[in-house]
């Protein structure tokens, strides 16, 4: 029972605290910039006034277009509820190891980019065909870090390798340096931040994300936005809970313990946002034929990683 | 058991004479296939029951080689293998029931589609090494006549050229390996090969040889090159049997060789086979992206797959050799498995390319389009079938290469360095041609379903007929189960690895919520089903609070387009604009892509053109020179048609004198 | 008296001389199918009632295949031959006198070649296979054109010379024999000469060999001994190319494996094997190659026939017991498909009206019956199973590697060379648009598809009598 | 009869003549000339077997010595020079390599047929072992002959040399059964016969017995 409630309160927790999370990080920048900058609660405000309004629809739009929406929520969300946030140890974690997540959020991109494709525009053209691109190297990448993690905790689950961090029993590795490195890179280009793509940008031919859901509308265009918040959580939270495990209450502890889990996950949270605004104001955006090397690199590092634990367990 | 299967083949072959004379009447092809239909149904069975019941039978016909007779014998391999043909046979075969009314030349195609099926069954079935060549080099035989069924265009001629040339020198591979095994003397039969223990260094030569030769059937690469000629070649229905089942049967003839009859491998051995595998895998899929014709980019796509099995095997054999049995379960189910998955969602996938062919006579994605709209079910199929293949979950695709990756994970406890060093760069590759799968496949459905139509042809497209439709239903639902229920399988392969490597993966069914554990739940498991449920629970969830709390209305208008919406569809990004990024990052190494754009001076009426070309390196520098070879040779030689009579005297007595020299000397 | 021994020597000799008398070549056509017929069941019946070999005749395992083999693919011939010459008459390229020559030189030759395989002496066996040669020679310039003529004068000059070099080789053997058996009948007569083979003169024997083998050889068309053969099938009448590829070959083959016994016997004498074996190779590598470049579809398959004989030519080099089965059952195979395919190609060209093998495209659209039936003779020949010469190709190369790894890659290669050449151009002559004339052949498929689907039994299924017959024969190869 | 008799010495030297006698027919390069030289091949050729006849009191040699004697030394010649006559053919014949070089050859070969044979035949009687030798020596230029030649005429005269060396092994070869001179006359007429014929419709169809214009007809070069 619960565990039942821990999962739902995750569930929970995630949804309402991801559109907060992007608030942040646009106030911060904007006050990075000199600018006042929209307010934290702005993101629900955009979310319900798109909810409400009724969806425009290209004439050429499928029934694969307007179901896509869902799919791609419905994705990010179940991968988002299975990163042991503020407690490990969740009743359902076991049903999907990290490999799965790093594929359930595949399938979201993939039908995103199917999106991007249906209406027929050129536009949408561009962004899906540039989002695989970019994911053919993020994701390969992905992957390699999440065979070091792995190595070095003997799992691919994600809590009890959470749980394999909080034990002190690892010490520093110049491996988990190197994916957390890793981690990070993917996690910018994954989540469409600059240096990669610019998420405030709505012309030019740089975009990438923007391009794909141009033609989204309405509740659409909601759900679309919210899963997207959903992903920038997901992935500060993944980095939260494997390399700054400190205070995510163990399976069975009790209400002091989970208090402090969530405190420091909300603390973790924010850290993550400041960092990230902070690092996107003070870079400028790549051109899109360079990314290949900037995720190149991010792939290296984990293939790196992997190498260094295959050849000794030690490093 | 082993006898049913062979009169299930009998029946097969005598399909054959009966279709040549039937081939005139207009309803031949239904009682063709439906036959084929019911044959295969019932092999599918006889390898379920022997498969499941555990029990290995075996036959010995006075046929073959005089003294030796043919054996035939089903075990778990036998029968697992002879599942997945003839489940793809069944398969075709309805498909065909519907697919086959259009075909223009059925005399060319009747005969030779049931011959085609029993071979495979054949090589599956075979225990000696000259019924497995006979069977091995018939199923080459009918299939090429299948390729050059529609023997007007130049280039399936070709195609079948190549494709039998190749096939020919895989066989004289494994005739040469099987003479290694057998001896001076010739001791053919299994058993006896089995018995007799082969030296390292023979059994390495052999082991070669093997994956020389089954790799060129099942389109290892440099191996590869008939593979995408042919395949799409020859009807579509054929071509899903081709990809999807004859590739696997390559597939049964390196494992029978590598993991039964060479008995306890090197550990060497992994090395090449992990290094073909990776190679193919990644080639396979960047060949892939850089094809706008349907069936072609399919069959690019079956070489990628074939090299994750061939990353699955070679972990097997790595484990083997190092005594880890559990690991080498693993590895060796992975792989297994994945030659079910592909055999299921490769023959959909050809099924819908198929459909689409029928009714729009296109194969070239530029010209297709806009499909989602005319022939819904059959976009439905194909979705569900490129979404496998991705390798996404919950679908079956993904389950198999969760396995490997799991495989690969275990593989730091192996000692040899070579393999440590290996292993995990196979892994990226693995993880690079997943992602670019996914890719490819985002690129064959979007250009070819959604978006406006290119054609007239696509924009006036028409649903397929229900017998075509009932058969990638059959199959969707195959992918989707084998997806959210692997444990079934996974159990079900249990028997075929402990004959092979004498250990099997835990049990998986009966673990609370049918999850699928490889090792220990410490480690990892997967849930395909409860994925499954929670993504289609929570996406329901959100439609319906969405359209009950807020608005559920609908407008439809113009697209967006940020303003600049063109209505000519020609403006739609094309097969080859969505790959321009990936073949940018890595066309320009592997395959000398070069953009040549000009254009025209100012003023100028001229069109901007921006050509892209691209080089094949492997036929470059593989197989161009040895066609060049052999044509100068042949025109050197040739010389020697033409000479005096006097000169070819001289001939006679330059020999002469040569040999009475010699044996001047030799005295 | 008379026995199926001198049977199959009298009924030939009878009707030659029978046909070259009688007027109107339907009626000698008949004749010869029925004369052919009979021979083939007195040598059947070979089988039943073994004769008593005396000092010119003999039978043994060795030779009652290849007798039966000979007969029957004559008969055959003779039917295949029947319609086409009818055919020849027809458009004029052949005159009745000319046809009625044709018959009797027809049995001739069947009385030649019998005599070759039932002759004890082998000077008798020379004298056959001379022979054999002349009326063959005569036959090749029936057509009395350009091309006819040339080729016949040099198979001719090169068929004489070889000859003559066996002969030579033939006297050698006698000189060898002669000290030990004494002089006179006895030291010619083969069953004598295999008893003593042992206490031979080593060295006079190789000399011996080597003249017989370049003689003889040049009859197999061995390379570089072949020139004659391509020309000599390509201008002929079909049957006579049939012939010549299916019986002819076999005969000049089988006197070489006569004396390669005779040498095996003697344990100081240099060893036979190499030398077949490379010429062998040789033959197999330089024909496949040559297959690529040919126009005219006879002599392409002229060119394969040679291949083919190197390959005989290696397996019986290779010997043991598995090469020798082999290499014996592929010369039946190749004998039956060869002919089979001739006759196909025979009615093709008819039909054609040329022999390029550019003007003649998508036959299995224009004559489907005529075009499968070469697909599958070309399948056959080409080594694809499920048909007899796939057996033997893969008893060949498979016990060779396990014995010589590098001889087995080269043939290997050497077949797979062949099959790309023999397709090659069936793709044009079989597939593609139709080219050229496309009337209906009036033909009897019966010899062709007789042949196949004996070719095709033996692929799948062999007899086991057939089998120990075989195996004696390989035995006695040693 | 041991080395040095008289018996040896003349079948000695009967058999060496009839190696010079070859000699001298690769050296003539006149049709006609070389015909007359054939004569006189095939009569020192009958000569021998005569005398091997005589030595060996094997009568039905002498047969084969009148076989030599009458169609190859009369009849042969007579006929060839009536063809060419009709063919108006008594040129100069091109040969291929110079007379010079031809000859070495020639001795090379000679050279070859002793070291062969008479190793070979070490322990067969002396007179058999020459003959043998001096045998192959004619057979081997009989055949370079037809190699040297264009002309077809000449090369049916080197062809019928080679069938002499033939008949000298064979009668050498003591004892040997009657089949085989049988054989080869018999082989030699049906020989000359077909040859005649040849040259006959070669004349009809062109007008020279080169062999080079025939080939020029030669298969696929249509």
């Amino acid at each position: 029972m619960r565990d039942f409630l821990f999962q739902g309160l995750q569930m929970l927790l995630v949804l309402l605290l991801s559109p907060l999370l992007t608030g942040l990080v646009r106030k911060v920048k904007a006050r990075l910039l000199r600018r006042q900058g929209p307010p934290l609660l702005q993101p629900y405000r955009d979310l319900l006034r798109l909810i409400r309004k009724d969806v425009v629809l290209a004439e050429n739009a499928s029934w694969l277009f307007r179901t896509i929406p869902y799919i791609v929520f419905a994705g990010t969300w179940v991968a988002a509820s299975l990163v042991p946030t503020f407690a490990s140890g969740l009743l359902f974690s076991w049903s999907a190891d990290l490999i799965a997540l790093v594929a359930l959020l595949g399938s979201a991109r993939f039908f995103l980019a199917l999106a991007g494709l249906d209406v027929g525009t050129s536009f949408g053209g561009i962004g899906s065909s540039r989002e695989v691109m970019i994911a053919s190297l993020a994701e390969p990448a992905m992957l390699m870090i999440v065979f070091t993690l792995a190595l070095v905790a003997g799992s691919t689950q994600l809590s009890a390798i959470a749980a394999h961090m909080v034990s002190g029993e690892v010490g520093l590795r110049v491996s988990l340096g190197l994916a957390l490195l890793g981690l990070i890179m993917v996690a910018i280009a994954e989540n469409g931040r600059i240096p990669i793509d610019n998420p405030a940008t709505h012309l030019e031919l740089t975009m990438v994300h923007e391009a794909m859901v141009l033609e989204y509308s309405g509740r659409h265009l909601a759900l679309i936005d919210l899963s997207s918040e959903l992903k920038l959580l997901l992935y500060i939270s993944v980095i939260g809970c494997l390399f700054m495990p400190w205070g995510i209450a163990p399976p069975q502890g009790g209400a002091p313990e989970i208090a402090i889990g969530v405190g420091s996950y909300v603390a973790k949270l924010a850290l993550g946002g400041f960092l990230l605004a902070v690092f996107e104001t003070s870079i400028a955006k790549m051109r899109v034929f360079r990314v290949p090397a900037f995720l190149g690199a991010a792939l290296m590092l984990g293939l790196l990683g992997t190498l260094l634990l295959f050849v000794s367990g030690s490093l | 058991m082993a006898i049913y299967a062979l009169y299930g083949v009998g029946v097969l072959l005598a399909l054959a004479p009966i279709a040549v004379v039937l081939a005139a009447s207009p309803r031949a092809s239904n009682v063709i296939y439906g036959a084929c239909l019911v044959v295969a149904l019932v092999l599918c069975m006889v390898g379920v029951i022997s498969l499941l019941g555990r029990t290995s039978s075996s036959v010995t016909l006075p046929l073959g080689l005089p003294w030796l007779g043919a054996h035939f014998r089903i075990d778990a391999l036998a029968a697992f293998f002879m599942i997945v043909v003839n489940l793809g046979g069944a398969a075709a075969s309805l498909f065909a029931i519907g697919y086959g009314q259009h075909e223009q030349v059925p005399e060319r195609v009747l005969p030779f589609y049931p011959a085609y099926l029993a071979g495979m069954t054949l090589v599956a079935l075979s225990d000696d090494a000259f019924s497995f060549l006979v069977s091995w080099e018939f199923m080459s035989l009918s299939s090429w006549a299948l390729v050059v069924a529609h023997h007007r265009e130049r280039e399936n001629l070709r195609a079948g050229y190549i494709y039998l040339m190749m096939a020919s020198f895989g066989t004289l591979a494994l005739l040469l390996g099987f003479g290694l095994l057998a001896g001076a003397n010739g001791n053919y039969a299994f058993d006896a090969i089995r018995a007799s223990h082969p030296s390292a260094a023979l059994a390495g030569l052999v082991l070669i040889l093997a994956l020389i030769g089954a790799g060129s059937k099942a389109g290892i690469v440099p191996l590869h090159a008939w593979l995408p000629l042919a395949h799409p070649a020859a009807p579509s229905h054929v071509s899903a049997l081709m990809s999807g089942v004859m590739t696997k049967v390559a597939v049964y003839g390196f494992i029978r060789i590598g993991f039964d009859l060479l008995g306890t491998p090197e550990w060497w051995w992994s090395i090449l086979v992990l290094a073909a595998g990776g190679i193919t895998a990644v080639m396979g899929v960047l060949y892939a992206l850089m094809q706008h014709d349907l069936k072609r980019l399919l069959a690019y796509h079956t070489v990628e797959n074939i090299g994750i099995i061939y990353i699955g095997l070679g972990l097997g054999l790595a484990f083997k050799a190092h005594g880890m049995a559990v690991a080498a379960a693993l590895a060796l189910t992975a792989g297994l498995l994945h030659v079910f998955n592909h055999s299921i969602f490769k023959s959909l996938l050809f099924f819908g390319a198929g459909a689409v062919l029928n009714s729009t006579g296109e194969r070239d994605m530029e010209h297709l389009g806009g499909l989602i709209h005319r022939m819904p079910r059959t976009a439905f199929v194909f979705l569900v079938g490129c979404v496998a293949i991705s390798a996404l979950p919950p679908l079956n695709g993904f389950v198999s290469e969760w396995l490997t990756f799991q495989a690969i994970l275990l593989s730091p406890q192996l000692p040899s360095w070579g393999l440590k060093f290996l292993v995990p760069a196979v892994g990226a590759l693995l993880a690079l041609s997943a992602a670019l799968a996914a890719a490819c496949f985002v690129k064959a459905f979007g250009v070819s379903f959604l978006g406006r139509p290119r054609t007239p042809a696509a924009a006036t497209a028409h649903e397929t007929d229900g017998n075509s439709l009932a058969a990638m239903f059959f199959l969707a639902a195959l992918c989707l189960v084998a997806g959210v229920l692997p444990g079934i399988f996974i159990d079900a392969l249990a028997p075929v690895t402990d004959a092979l490597v004498g250990m099997s993966m835990p049990h998986q069914t009966g673990l609370d919520w049918l999850t699928i554990v490889p090792i220990a739940e410490s480690r990892s498991s997967y849930n395909g089903l409860l994925v499954f449920i929670f993504v289609t629970v929570s996406g329901s969830i959100a439609a319906l609070a969405i359209h009950r709390l807020a608005s559920d209305k609908l407008r439809r208008g113009p697209a967006w387009d940020c303003g600049y919406p063109d209505p000519s569809p020609v403006t739609q990004y094309t097969a080859s604009s969505f790959a321009q990024p990936i073949r940018r990052v890595y066309g320009t190494t592997v395959f000398r892509a070069r953009e040549i754009g000009e254009m025209p001076a100012s003023g100028a009426t001229a069109p901007a053109r921006l050509t892209v070309e691209l080089h094949d390196l492997i036929w470059d520098y593989g197989y161009a020179p040895i066609a060049a070879f052999v044509g100068g040779a042949a025109d050197r030689l040739n010389v020697l048609q033409f000479l005096t009579i006097r000169r070819y005297l001289t001939l006679v007595f330059a020999a002469l004198v040569l040999l009475l020299l010699v044996v001047a000397i030799w005295q | 008296m008379i026995d199926a021994l001198t049977g199959v020597l009298i009924i030939p000799a009878v009707a030659a001389g029978l046909f070259a008398i009688l007027p109107g070549y339907r009626l000698t056509a008949r004749l010869n199918v029925f004369a052919t017929l009979l021979t083939f069941l007195t040598a059947v019946s070979l089988f039943v009632v073994e004769p008593r070999s005396g000092s010119y005749l003999l039978v043994d395992d060795l030779n009652k295949v290849f007798i039966v083999l000979t007969t029957f693919v004559g008969f055959t011939t003779s039917v295949f031959s029947a319609s086409y010459i009818g055919h020849e008459i027809e458009i004029g390229r052949l005159t009745p006198t000319s046809v009625r020559f044709y018959h009797a030189m027809y049995q001739a030759l069947m009385f030649a070649m019998n005599l070759a395989l039932v002759a004890n002496n082998i000077g008798l066996m020379w004298v056959a296979i001379e022979m054999a040669t002349l009326t063959t020679v005569l036959m090749v310039g029936i057509y009395r054109t350009h091309e006819a003529l040339e080729a016949a004068w040099k198979y001719f000059i090169l068929g004489s010379v070889g000859i003559a070099l066996a002969l030579f080789g033939t006297i050698l053997v006698y000189m060898a024999a002669r000290p030990i058996i004494g002089e006179g009948l006895e030291a010619m007569v083969w069953t004598v000469l295999v008893q003593h083979a042992a206490k031979f003169d080593p060295a006079l024997l190789n000399v011996a060999f080597i003249f017989l083998l370049l003689g003889y050889g040049t009859k197999v068309g061995l390379a570089p001994l072949h020139a004659w053969l391509p020309d000599a099938h390509a201008e002929g009448p079909t049957p006579i190319s049939a012939v010549l590829s299916g019986l002819l070959l076999n005969v000049a083959l089988y006197a070489l494996l006569r004396f390669k016994i005779l040498l095996a016997l003697n344990p100081a004498a240099i060893a036979p094997g190499p030398l077949m074996v490379i010429l062998g190779l040789i033959s197999c590598l330089f024909a496949a190659f040559m297959l690529y470049r040919r126009r005219d579809i006879k002599r392409m398959f002229a060119y394969s026939s040679i291949e083919h004989m190197g390959i005989i030519v290696f397996a019986f080099g290779m010997g043991g017991a598995l090469a020798n089965f082999a290499g014996l059952l592929h010369m039946t195979m190749h004998s039956l498909t060869k002919s089979a395919i001739f006759f196909a190609v025979g009615h093709i060209a008819q039909v054609k009206g040329t022999q390029k093998i550019a003007d003649m495209g998508g036959l299995t659209v224009t004559n489907p019956v005529l075009g499968w039936g070469l697909v599958l003779g070309v399948v056959a020949i080409a080594g694809l199973p499920p048909l007899g010469i796939f057996m033997s190709e893969f008893l060949v190369v498979s016990s060779t590697f396990a014995r010589e790894p590098w001889l087995a890659v080269i043939l290997a290669l050497g077949i797979l060379v062949a099959l790309g050449g023999l397709f090659l151009h069936l793709n044009t002559i079989a597939f593609g648009p139709p080219q050229g004339p496309t009337a209906k052949a009036e033909a009897s498929y019966v010899p062709m598809f007789a042949h196949l689907a004996l070719v095709f039994t033996a692929g799948i299924y062999m007899p086991q009598a057939l089998v120990r017959g075989f195996e004696n024969v390989a035995r006695l190869l040693g | 009869m041991v080395r040095g008799s008289l018996s040896f010495d003349v079948a000695h030297l009967l058999a060496g003549s009839l190696v010079l006698v070859s000699f001298m027919q690769l050296y003539q390069d006149r049709l006609y000339a070389l015909l007359n030289i054939y004569a006189l091949h095939a009569l020192v050729l009958a000569a021998s077997v005569a005398w091997q006849a005589f030595v060996q009191d094997a009568p039905h040699l002498y047969l084969t010595a009148i076989i030599a004697l009458v169609f190859k030394a009369i009849v042969i010649p007579t006929a060839l020079h009536r063809i060419i006559v009709r063919l108006g053919i008594h040129r100069e014949i091109e040969t291929v390599v110079g007379v010079g070089p031809a000859m070495l050859l020639g001795m090379g070969l000679v050279a070859l047929s002793m070291v062969v044979m008479l190793r070979v035949t070490a322990e067969a009687d002396p007179l058999a072992r020459e003959d043998l030798a001096f045998a192959l020596s004619v057979v081997l230029l009989g055949l370079l002959m037809m190699v040297t030649r264009r002309n077809a005429v000449s090369q049916v005269v080197g062809f019928m040399s080679l069938e002499n060396g033939l008949v000298l092994a064979a009668t050498g070869a003591k004892g040997m059964p009657l089949v085989v001179e049988i054989s080869v006359a018999f082989s030699v007429l049906i020989a000359f016969i077909v040859i005649g014929i040849f040259l006959f419709r070669i004349r009809e169809r062109f007008d020279t017995v080169d062999v080079q214009a025939l080939d020029r007809f030669r298969g696929e070069r249509r």
